[in-house]
């Protein structure tokens, strides 16, 4: 695993009767853009859950470089414990808490840092008072980085559906992540901005120096960022490949793109 | 507030005494809390509408404190510091008693009559106002009258192995105590078969059966009012037909006529009983009393227990009253007035007060439901509790 | 063409947040109509006021001539007018084959309803596999299937979609398009919302952009489609 | 001079209110003695203060973490009896009594949270019942401790020993603890426990994304919960001096609930102000009104109507009837702006 | 034998009595998400209401029961219209607190109009039947037979008919369900009328044997709570075989183990399955998806 930050192994789990991901394996380079293609219901967000440990792979396993440099198997780690190692994820139904302002929700990105006591917090002593405003200053540099930094006092109920896909994908910065994988980030959103969140994406992972794993049905957005490309079907590998060679895997274009008839 | 034998005490003026009591008026103990303060109040009006005490009438207030004791607190504070009454007249309800038990007895307010009986209230030496001198209990205390239910139980059915069927309340637990307490006196030839059931319980059918399994001699249906129909319904069901015997809290009509029915076509009768410390045969009494809710406005209660109970309070308060007739009327000189003799109790025996004696009414008669089901009977007359005591020795 | 839909001054708010300025949008029976803009614009909000789950501040709504604008969200339902919501809103706890009974809850013919569930599992088969499947466990596309699905079921005279390729794989995607051709066919008048807006000009027949609750501009598809520079001011964009 | 204490006042918000708030609660003594309000009132206020710090734990549980409890009633009856006990029973001092109180049913809500907080939903509801009336029946059965239905009894504390305290004493401890507890909640809630417990309600895949310990955190509010209930249930014991097994009812934990839905589910001094609503209307108001006061009843029934006419017209909480009060006083000031440009 | 024979029959007819009560919970969680604390108390006040015309106009007492049934179906409608059907932007625990309002009212009304004493209703047929050992009275097998019968029309009505589908779709989606053209306003007005009028009847069988006052449904009310809890709040027939083996587990402790720790051993049962089952007994498991 030199050079690599994820490895998924063998990949397989069942619902009932059903396979939703079978017997699937890839990896991701360090610093590599990484998309997961395939139709609907072909297993993709069942992956990312798989690697997140929601849900608990019946057979398989993941390997992942943390934070610290070592390999560990994320399979049987808690679903809590897996952000701790340097891998963030958003959702495909954003998951946001309407109740809190902006920037609330994009701190709570950074919950695992945090480190006062309760009785500290109780009676915010200094402790307290200093991580808030530091992790509130962090919070609110990356939003002023995606554009939103006017709304940051607003609560997150009522705000449009495009914007809500930026504030998920901000949340998941808070922590340097060497991982993120992000589900759809593009839905919802229009062409144009569409094509500023490809730009948002290659500067946080130049910046940032992590590697993204992300599901995408929108192909020009897929096509435009990524380095590598998998593409599953019934939870079985398709294939793997640039941008171009998927593009002209007929067998993806059977199961997914459709042929190029207008 | 202290008062000397020859100032006038708080809420009394030339031409009224006010006094008060907080009580459960709303809720699920609107049916007790609310024919109860109605015998109080009718029975003050008779008495104003007579002209009242040495010229002056009674005003009663009354809150509602839902059974809570918090709530009980702050109004019985309310009825003692800001509306300054005379005298707690029928203190109501287990909760209210022991959460303002102590207050009354620093304030040395007179407390006439509580409508509970549950042991705190007995003291056989309370000869200071902290020891509890303010304080008139009239009900017989149910502790004692578990005691009584045994004696009951021996000498008319000479039972030896006494089944007990009790609600999980204050009525139903101190019934059990004394029931255990005099069975244990009795020695081992005696025990108690016991069965808990919650008050206002939907199923009582498994403790039925227990007390047929165990073939007990007698059955003590220790619980007050809505629960017991319920006993008598499931021992019917199940085919016990053991004497039962039951608590001076039932000893009414309302009480009878839910089991009725049921026990009017019981294949196997068995025979109810019940002691009362009222007792319906005197009819001059009864009387008074009946007319007295109907000029109160209120003839649907004249046959209901608790409002013979709040009438008898009231006659208790308007009793001692009259025994400072053309004295000051002062806590002192009131609280010396009931001690002074013993009283008799409309429609029942006596109580005694004197030295300090504060235990209730220890006196009781038997009463037996007819065999249609339809009333109450008399079986023996109203006795002292140690007079029965003495015939089972 | 008799107007299916006509929308008039119409003005609806969010507590004190204006999300609709006085709108004035047509729909002729038989067409398909897009309605296009930027996040936020107030379109889901428009589609939300025809079936009338929201309240207007001002302004009115009619079907046919008939006035709607007060009318509860089942009674409109009643008189034909289907949504497919936003964000795939389905019954989350039934299950597929539940979905799509609720929504032919119009329908009273047996036969129809027959037809109906035939004519949605042809369109989406894999909606008859997953017909016993709890609804919330289905992956995003499947349940944006279901959410368009389940308002075909109700034979809608004006059916309203908002956003209905979200989320779905691009085969799906251009089937959707296929499919909103073909029911037009059968005579269903279709108010469409798309993000899409190159792909959905092309089978719409007309147009309105709207542009923070105001139409900011409208007219033939065909007309849209060619006038690059506004589709990159409203639309962002151009391919 | 006086613009440096408003200047103050303004820059420690909310702190200041709260300090102001226990300023001006602490007066009532005073006044009860100088005999402008009455004697009673003040065993009132005590007790809208009292299930306002039990309503505060609740609020944090079900506003914060989303989860209901329908056992705080058992848990601050608990808190009764051991102080009761303590301090009546085995004569130790205050000070003990008040930490053994909160502290053993704060662990008897973490051992039944670490089983029952698995559940959610309406099974936690019924779980905490179940536990909550199981906790009653050992109130009603161990006697020879809890002096059965008899109820038993405690005295005002004694402070440190020899600081005995009376009737107005007891009362500015429970307003001192009250103020602590706002102050204790406030700073929770805005700090990234609190976010955490927020985004736990919201959505517990972002929480555990987030890396929040959901299991962890939901005992923790639970733990908080408890233990604000059994301090309710220590003060009450020493104020009222009374307790008695069917005060702890399921009733009461609704009553409870009504408190924090009625105030405002997240919010302080919504609590406070549905303490007043469900604790204090009814006895302060209620049954004072001319022709509902002297029926029998009728208060009761117009309480209930009180509730829920309350939830109808403010769902979030009467709080919010700030908000149209500003808006109302700003329409009318803009109206005379209007007027005078 | 005879014994445990004799305790299952007696349980069989108050498990009738649970689980009535239970099903009028659970339709109205459905429709209105939220658990109704006011079931028994509309139960006790319409149970009053048939009583009282029994007592002056001497109508049979099925006749009364019809009568009590009709007024609880008028109850509910009210209790809806006036309340629940303005609540739609409340939240579910927040309905439940309404519904603590409504016991208030409702009790709170119940001795003003009936007055304070039980009253007695009395049973619908007379005598009993007797088999090995044990016996039965004609009511209760009344009881259950009445009781099971409606019990399975409801079931048909919920599972088979659209109404039923309904009354799924509204308490899954409301807003949604609005949109399909499902009228859930009545949807929802229809069950509370049934709930109560389901609630009056196991209120009814009750009363005769014990007596119709104001804390008559107090255990009901719990048991019945209980008894969703342990089929699961997902399925209809869940609650109602949870209620009769409440009745029966209940009667078993409390004549074989201890009558005095006989609920608080079933708490701890109860307790103990839901935490093995935490969707209930008869609940479905769904696996969450994000
Ligand atoms: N918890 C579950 N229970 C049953 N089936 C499930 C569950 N989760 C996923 N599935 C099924 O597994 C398959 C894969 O789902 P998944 O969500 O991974 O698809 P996807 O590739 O993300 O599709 P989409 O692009 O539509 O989001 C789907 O058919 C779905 O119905
Ligand atoms: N429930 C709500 N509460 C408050 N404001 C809302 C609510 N729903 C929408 N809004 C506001 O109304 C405006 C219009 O929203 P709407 O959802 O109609 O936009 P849209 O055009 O459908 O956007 P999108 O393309 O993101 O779906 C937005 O500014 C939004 O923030
Ligand atoms: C209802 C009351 C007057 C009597 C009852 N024994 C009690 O708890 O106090
Ligand atoms: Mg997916
Ligand atoms: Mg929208």
């Amino acid at each position: 695993m030199d050079n690599k930050v994820l490895k998924v192994e063998n990949l397989s789990i069942a619902f009932g009767g059903l396979k939703a991901v079978d017997n699937l394996s890839f990896d991701i380079d360090e610093g590599e853009i990484f998309g997961l293609i395939g139709p609907n219901g072909a297993g993709k967000t069942t992956v990312f859950n798989c690697i997140t440990q929601f849900y608990k792979p019946d057979e398989g396993d993941i390997y992942f470089r943390t934070n610290t440099g070592e390999v560990e198997n994320l399979v049987g780690k808690k679903t809590h414990e897996i952000i701790g190692k340097g891998l963030v994820r958003t959702f495909q139904n954003i998951e946001l808490i309407r109740e809190l302002t902006v920037v609330e929700n994009i701190m709570v990105g950074a919950h695992v840092e945090f480190k006062a006591s309760l009785f500290n917090q109780f009676f915010r002593l200094k402790k307290t008072r200093q991580e808030e405003s530091r992790i509130r200053k962090r919070a609110e540099e990356i939003l002023d980085h995606m554009g939103l930094l006017s709304i940051k006092d607003m609560l997150v109920a009522g705000q449009p559906y495009g914007v809500l896909k930026k504030i998920e994908l901000a949340r998941a910065l808070m922590l340097d992540p060497k991982l993120i994988i992000l589900d759809e980030p593009a839905a919802g959103l229009n062409d144009s901005e569409t094509l500023s969140l490809v730009n948002i994406i290659k500067e946080i992972k130049m910046e940032r120096n992590c590697s993204i794993l992300l599901i995408e049905h929108d192909m020009k957005f897929v096509n435009g960022l990524c380095d590598r490309i998998c593409a599953i079907n019934f939870g079985k590998l398709l294939a793997i490949g640039t941008p171009e060679e998927i593009q002209g895997n007929e067998q993806v274009q059977i199961a997914y793109l459709g042929k190029e008839d207008d | 507030g202290c008062t000397t034998s020859n100032e006038i005490a708080q809420g009394v003026t030339d031409t009224t005494v006010k006094v008060g009591n907080t009580a459960a008026t709303s809720g699920a103990f609107a049916a007790v809390g609310v024919p109860f303060n109605a015998g109080i109040e009718a029975y003050f009006k008779m008495v104003n509408d007579a002209g009242g005490i040495d010229g002056r009438k009674i005003e009663f207030v009354h809150y509602d404190d839902e059974f809570d004791p918090i709530k009980a607190t702050t109004f019985t504070e309310q009825l003692i510091n800001d509306d300054k009454v005379f005298a707690i007249v029928g203190h109501f309800g287990t909760p209210t008693i022991g959460a303002t038990l102590d207050l009354l007895k620093e304030t040395g307010i007179p407390a006439v009559y509580f409508a509970a009986g549950i042991a705190a209230l007995y003291n056989e030496d309370a000869t200071s106002i902290e020891n509890g001198k303010g304080l008139f209990p009239v009900q017989p205390i149910y502790v004692t009258e578990g005691r009584l239910i045994v004696a009951r139980a021996i000498e008319e059915h000479n039972a030896k192995k006494v089944g007990v069927i009790y609600t999980n309340d204050d009525a139903g637990k101190d019934l059990l105590a004394g029931i255990e307490n005099q069975v244990e006196k009795l020695g081992a030839d005696y025990t108690v078969v016991k069965e808990q059931v919650n008050p206002g319980a939907t199923d009582v059918s498994s403790q039925a059966l227990k007390m047929k399994n165990e073939n007990v001699d007698v059955i003590v249906a220790a619980s007050i009012q809505a629960t017991l129909p319920t006993i008598i319904k499931g021992l019917i069901a199940q085919g016990v037909n053991k004497p039962v015997f039951t608590t001076y809290s039932n000893a009414d009509a309302t009480t009878i006529a839910n089991f009725q029915t049921d026990y009017a076509n019981a294949a196997n009768k068995f025979p109810i009983y019940s002691n009362a410390w009222v007792d319906l045969s005197n009819q001059e009494e009864v009387d008074q009393f009946v007319q007295g809710m109907t000029d109160f406005g209120k003839p649907e209660y004249a046959a209901n227990a608790f409002s013979m109970a709040g009438w008898i309070a009231g006659h208790f308060f308007v009793e001692g009253l009259r025994r400072v007739e053309g004295e000051t009327l002062n806590w002192e000189n009131y609280i010396n007035g009931m001690e002074k003799e013993p009283f008799k109790i409309p429609m029942g025996g006596t109580v005694d007060f004197a030295n300090g004696k504060r235990l209730g009414t220890q006196s009781m008669s038997l009463l037996k439901v007819s065999e249609d089901g339809s009333a109450w009977e008399v079986v023996k007359p109203v006795e002292d509790l140690n007079v029965i005591l003495d015939r089972i020795q | 063409m008799n107007e299916c839909l006509g929308i008039k001054n119409l003005k609806v708010n969010y507590g004190s947040i204006e999300a609709l300025k006085g709108i004035d949008i047509s729909v002729k029976e038989g067409q398909i109509v897009a309605l296009l803009g930027a996040n936020g614009a107030g379109k889901t909000t428009t589609l939300r006021k025809i079936s009338g789950i929201l309240e207007a501040k001002s302004g009115s709504v009619q079907f046919f001539g008939e006035d709607i604008t007060k009318l509860p969200p089942h009674k409109i339902a009643s008189k034909g007018i289907i949504q497919s919501p936003e964000g795939r809103q389905v019954f989350r706890d039934l299950t597929v084959e539940e979905n799509l009974m609720i929504g032919a809850y119009t329908i009273k013919n047996k036969k129809e309803l027959k037809n109906n569930f035939d004519r949605v599992y042809s369109y989406f088969p894999v909606l008859r596999e997953r017909k016993n499947q709890i609804a919330s466990t289905l992956s995003g596309g499947e349940q944006q299937m279901l959410a368009i699905g389940r308002a075909l079921m109700g034979n809608p005279k004006l059916l309203l979609l908002d956003e209905p390729s979200l989320g779905l794989a691009p085969l799906i995607v251009k089937n959707i398009f296929h499919i909103i051709e073909e029911i037009r066919k059968d005579g269903t008048t279709v108010l469409i919302v798309e993000q899409n807006a190159l792909q959905t000009l092309k089978i719409a027949d007309y147009a309105y952009v709207l542009e923070v609750g105001k139409v900011g501009m409208e007219g033939s598809a065909k007309e849209l489609r060619n006038n690059s520079s506004l589709i990159e001011v409203y639309l962002g964009g151009k391919n | 001079m006086n613009s440096k204490l408003m200047n103050f006042y303004k820059s420690h918000k909310p702190y200041s209110q709260f300090l102001l708030f226990g300023i001006i609660l602490s007066l009532l003594p005073l006044l009860v003695n100088l005999g402008l309000v009455k004697y009673s009132l003040l065993t009132t206020v005590a007790s809208i203060l009292i299930y306002s710090i039990v309503a505060l734990g609740l609020n944090l549980l079900l506003g914060y973490s989303g989860l209901i409890s329908l056992g705080t009633a058992g848990f601050m009856g608990m808190g009764t009896y051991l102080t009761a006990f303590i301090t009546a029973d085995l004569g130790l001092p205050f000070e003990l009594a008040l930490i053994i109180s909160v502290a053993v049913p704060m662990l008897i809500g973490v051992l039944t949270g670490l089983v029952s907080l698995r559940i959610e939903g309406y099974y936690l509801a019924i779980a905490t019942l179940a536990i909550s009336e199981i906790l009653r029946k050992v109130f009603v059965e161990f006697d020879f401790v809890t002096n059965g239905f008899s109820g038993k009894q405690a005295q005002y504390p004694k402070l440190l020993g020899f600081l005995q305290l009376d009737r107005n004493g007891t009362y500015i401890l429970i307003v001192f603890f009250l103020i602590l507890v706002m102050v204790m909640m406030h700073n929770l809630v805005n700090s990234h426990t609190g976010r955490a417990l927020s985004t736990m309600r919201g959505s517990e895949a972002a929480a555990s994304a987030m890396g929040i310990n959901i299991y962890r955190h939901r005992l923790l509010s639970f733990a908080i919960a408890v233990s604000f209930s059994a301090l309710g249930g220590v003060l009450y014991m020493h104020f009222v001096k009374y307790t008695y097994p069917n005060a702890w009812i399921l009733m009461l934990s609704l009553n409870i609930l009504a408190v924090i839905v009625i105030g405002g589910v997240r919010s302080i001094s919504g609590t406070i102000l549905g303490a007043f609503i469900v604790f204090g209307v009814p006895d302060l108001i209620l049954k004072r009104l001319p022709i509902i006061g002297s029926i029998d009843g009728a208060a009761y029934i117009f309480n209930g109507l009180l509730i829920i006419l309350v939830i109808l017209f403010y769902p979030n909480g009467l709080i919010n009837m700030r908000f149209d009060i500003q808006r109302n006083f700003r329409k009318l000031f803009k109206r005379g702006e209007d007027l005078n440009g | 034998m005879d014994i445990f024979v004799q305790i299952l029959l007696n349980s069989l007819e108050t498990g009738g009595i649970y689980a009535l009560a239970a099903l009028g919970i659970i339709l109205i969680f459905r429709t209105s998400v939220t658990t109704n604390f006011a079931q028994g108390s509309i139960s006790m006040f319409s149970a009053f209401l048939a009583t009282i015309v029994l007592i002056r106009t001497g109508i049979s007492p099925i006749s009364a029961a019809i009568v009590g049934m009709l007024f609880a179906l008028l109850i509910g409608v009210l209790v809806d219209y006036f309340v629940i059907s303005r609540a739609q932007r409340v939240n579910p625990v927040s309905k439940q607190i309404i519904t603590l309002g409504l016991i208030m009212i409702f009790l709170g009304l119940a001795p003003m109009l009936f007055g304070t004493d039980p009253l007695q209703f009395p049973r619908f047929v007379y005598g009993s039947y007797s088999f090995f050992g044990a016996t039965i009275s004609y009511n209760a097998i009344f009881n259950i037979v009445v009781g099971l019968a409606l019990m399975g029309i409801l079931f048909f009505a919920l599972q088979k008919t659209k109404w039923g589908l309904s009354v799924r779709a509204t308490a899954s989606n409301d807003v949604v369900a609005r949109m399909m053209g499902i009228p859930t306003a009545q949807v929802t007005r229809a069950s509370w009328a049934i709930a109560a009028a389901l609630g009056t009847l196991s209120a009814l069988m009750l009363a005769p044997t014990n007596s119709v006052n104001l804390s008559m449904m107090d255990t009901v009310q719990v048991t019945a709570l209980l008894a969703c809890i342990l089929g699961g709040f997902t399925s209809f027939y869940g609650a109602v075989i949870a209620a009769y083996l409440i009745g029966f587990a209940s009667n078993l402790l409390s004549f074989y183990v201890s009558s005095i720790w006989s609920d608080s051993i079933l708490y701890l049962l109860i307790l103990t399955v839901i935490l093995f089952k935490p969707t209930g007994i008869f609940g479905k498991k769904v696996i969450k998806k994000v």
